[in-house]
């Protein structure tokens, strides 16, 4: 196909690609897969952490979380909107959310139990994200690109109010420190867990990085973010739950041990801590604000009725 | 606004009662706002949702900060916030109503904001600098608040038959909550003597014009004005309250003294 | 069951552990119940409920109480009960799960029910008199509550469509928050071994009996044996829990050292 | 009417009526207006105290505050079936409470706000309602009578209870006894208001005591109410919130201020700061359990079919 050929060079080439231009439907299909997937993600990604709203210890703290959760539901806003270029509409990627066509990241499927599980999130959640994110900056396709520029910035600071969190804490009493800990064992594997399992077990990588739409591997991606969070951890006075954890001077990374992908492969089958109650949070706030959205559509219907009445009135 | 001399103990004792009540108006209500979170019907209500809250937990660190300034015990916003029981909290009842639908969400917020923005309004002439920069900062995001829950109110009060409906019932219950903002004590009378605040039942007439224009677009039917009810400006709360400060005063009253 | 010797201070340590468990599970499992309190479908319903909650804080106050004598810190059942934070908590999963709807809350009650029952029948036996003497009295009450949730169950599933429906998706629901109650770590290995507790996984056939039965007369569809979730015996809980330790301990955080 | 003067004097002779005897329609409708009320309020009056069951400050005390409320539950049940022996049905008077046609007892229209509330009610109010419980111990109706017998036993025990959570609290921090302080200042009023308004302003007074359905005018147990209070609020260091409370030699009781009828009549009227939710929650449970009621009543109807079957085929 000379079409698909044309565009494969293009991308090769660095040149990026446009919504309304030529792009094979295998492309499209993943691009609209990921970017979806990704902007669920923001949106689910809003209930772990807005369970400790209301709870912040301090105004200060309630506010920053406040702004951080305001900035998922924007960095969903943008993805969606990206998504939207390819052809398909929100409430179509909303439907295959509620009806569990579509995923969204698993890390989400995890409980916030404690204060501490905000400031891990922040440090070991969005740093996860942000290294899968920041080559995606670079993606081929121009909408997904540039949106990622935004929310990687908005993402790093984030991830710096939660390593400040975890600061604060483990410089305070020895309960504190003790609920950091904790929360760095719950929270360190289905870190590890997001970059996916092994390249060699994941379909769809060598396609997506012939696209650009991935640029690196999981394991790549995994070592990168272990080799600068274990520093961060010991900084923190903290103990990466990992006996197997060695520095290795050779290849100058870390050494670490393989996650439980059976819990992974658990957690994707619907069986995670939250599975049931993150869905079903989502569902009803969708379902219960139908009368909502019907209210203005058919407002808005109303008002273009009544300004066409008054045009032809006045002509 | 005129100013007058008063005896400073009182006038403190009244500053700090006053700084308070709008200072625990904003927490409660950006508390019942925020819990919204993530359950919003549309995710520009999400971000719209969580803005408001921001803004009203903003103004909360300004006007309980200048209370514990003005009270002169050392006490900080946060320990305002978080070291009182309910029967020490000033906000009025309207703020601590539960959520509802999104549509008792709105109205209440509709009401307040109304109400809010006159007070602001009028806050930013307060004979006070500090109470009027605090205002100038909060009246801008207050106008904001202003427009867009009247906006909504009125979107939905002429939308569908439903919407209309939901809207209209909103309003019929959180009527009797809307009188408290403008009630009147010694401590209002003697604060709005010295041109510090504005007199209570003198935001009146401008609310009962915001509200009326609103309603009547959103063609929605004004409640008759009966029985108001009070109290939570003198500490008197609905069973409401003591849930909301069960849960969100846990962690400090869980590890007293630990700084976050 | 047979006696060893162990490690006292290894098996004091396990002690306090097992009697956390069962505490801690009539505790929350009472708060649960207890919500219902005066918003039950039919006054019967509401004494009921009542009696159920006070038998299981009974119950508590008798396995802290003991806990806390057994590890000779000086802590009371109300200290275990008011002061300790969630990962702390040793209950299952199954026990803080929401009530939802009547027959969510008598599905959860039922299946607790079978296993507290058959747990406290052979407890009946330890060899620790004091958990046997324990036993003996919540054993009586326990049966009780057992006759009526199977009863009920039965009764629901074997009611109109809706009760059906209601009741086979209660179950449906709350089937993978089972399994934790058969899971065994080396604490209740080493317990078992001292005669002191069943071993869990012991437990199961009986239960399944009583389920099986149970269902079959309720018309109700037995689950198939999934994924089952965990973590409550290990101190990793659900995000209810925090909730309900909120509600449930403020007065004792809000006012440390007061007595009442 | 010569069935009406017999009635009377029997009443008058200081017979029991009981339920398939003879009484009079007015002797009927009156009592079931006042036992249905009184059995509401027990059930209502749940709502308050069980608003702290799940925050009571120990387990001690979350125990006895079960068994009370376990204990109104049950007076709400003797009371429904004295009420039935007169032809109503507990359904019907449901139906009368939901539609705001009967009323209960206005006091659990206040809110409880701190725990020392729970002790207030324990020592005011149910310390009022013996007040007015007692002489119905010797009520003409005869069901109703045995029924307070019992009832007013279990009150005089709650009463005791809320006393002694009072003077737990009094001993206590300074905080605690000012949030008894608080409490008395809330609920002494409402108190006083639970005997009703002087006799003058009452319809039914005159004809309720003929029938010796009432024994004593609402001043009256009022005064014994005062009286009997004031200096239990004196032995917990109280202070009474009536300036003009005042010991009067002369009556050996004491002299103390009008309640203000107007709040009274203003939460008769529905503007209490909880009627719409306590009329909420009853009605709330009573809609949301419809479908357990029926579910019951469809099992008892199978299961009466199947023994009938199992009846004919084994004859």
């Amino acid at each position: 196909d000379p079409h698909e050929r044309a565009f494969q060079e293009r991308i090769d080439a660095g040149q990026k690609i446009e919504p309304k231009e030529w792009m094979s439907e295998g492309y499209r299909k993943t691009l609209i897969r990921q970017i979806s997937q990704h902007a669920h993600s923001e949106i689910v990604g809003q209930l772990p952490e807005g369970n400790w709203i209301t709870r912040a210890p301090t105004l200060e703290r309630k506010a920053i979380l406040l702004a951080k959760v305001q900035d998922e539901a924007g960095h969903g806003l943008y993805l969606y909107c990206a998504a939207e270029t390819l052809g398909v509409s929100r409430d179509e990627m909303y439907e295959q959310l509620h009806s569990g066509k579509a995923k969204y990241s698993s890390i989400f499927n995890y409980p916030t139990l404690t204060w501490a599980d905000i400031g891990a999130i922040g440090w070991l959640v969005d740093g996860a994200a942000i290294m899968n994110q920041v080559p995606l900056q670079r993606c081929s396709y121009g909408p997904y690109a540039r949106a990622m520029v935004r929310i990687c910035k908005e993402e790093s600071f984030h991830q710096r109010q939660g390593f400040d969190i975890l600061m604060k804490m483990v410089k305070g009493t020895p309960a504190q420190k003790a609920m950091v800990q904790d929360s760095l064992n719950r929270w360190w594997w289905p870190s590890l867990m997001m970059f996916g399992p092994s390249d060699d077990a994941s379909v769809h990588s060598a396609q997506s990085m012939a696209w650009k739409i991935k640029q690196n591997s999981n394991d790549e991606l995994r070592q990168k973010f272990v080799d600068q969070t274990v520093p961060q951890a010991e900084y923190l006075g903290l103990t990466v739950p990992d006996p197997d954890l060695k520095w290795n001077e050779e290849k100058g990374g870390y050494d670490f041990a393989e996650p439980d992908w059976e819990e992974f492969f658990n957690v994707i089958a619907g069986n995670g801590p939250c599975n049931a109650e993150r869905l079903d949070a989502r569902r009803k706030a969708w379902d219960d604000g139908a009368w909502f959205r019907d209210g203005l559509t058919a407002h808005a219907e109303k008002a273009a009725g009544r300004r066409a009445a008054a045009k032809i009135a006045a002509e | 606004m005129a100013t007058a001399a008063v005896d400073p103990a009182a006038h403190q004792a009244a500053l700090f009662e006053f700084l308070s009540r709008i200072g625990d108006n904003a927490l409660i209500l950006g508390h019942r706002v925020s819990e919204w979170c993530g359950h919003a019907p549309a995710l520009e209500e999400d971000i719209a949702l969580a803005n408001t809250a921001l803004d009203l937990i903003g103004q909360t660190q300004l006007w309980l900060g200048l209370a514990g300034e003005v009270e002169g015990k050392g006490r900080s916003a946060d320990d305002l916030a978080y070291l009182r029981d309910g029967y020490e909290f000033r906000n009025i009842l309207l703020v601590e109503r539960p959520n509802g639908d999104f549509g008792k969400t709105l109205m209440r917020q509709f009401l307040f904001d109304a109400w809010h923005y006159l007070l602001l309004k009028a806050l930013k002439g307060s004979s006070d600098q500090r109470i009027a920069e605090i205002a100038e900062k909060a009246f801008k995001e207050v106008s904001y608040h202003l427009d867009r829950s009247r906006d909504l109110v009125i979107r939905l009060g002429d939308g569908t038959a439903e919407s209309h409906s939901r809207m209209q019932a909103s309003l019929d219950e959180l009527w009797a909550f809307t009188g408290e903002m403008f009630m009147s004590d010694d401590l209002d009378a003697e604060l709005a003597e010295a041109g510090i605040i504005p007199a209570p039942q003198g935001l009146k007439p401008g609310w009962d014009q915001i509200v009326a224009d609103t309603l009547t677009e959103a063609t929605l039917r004004k409640p008759a004005d009966g029985y108001m009810h009070k109290g939570g400006r003198r500490g008197v709360h609905t069973e409401h309250l003591g849930f909301v400060l069960a849960e969100m005063q846990f962690l400090q009253r869980a590890y007293p003294g630990a700084t976050w």
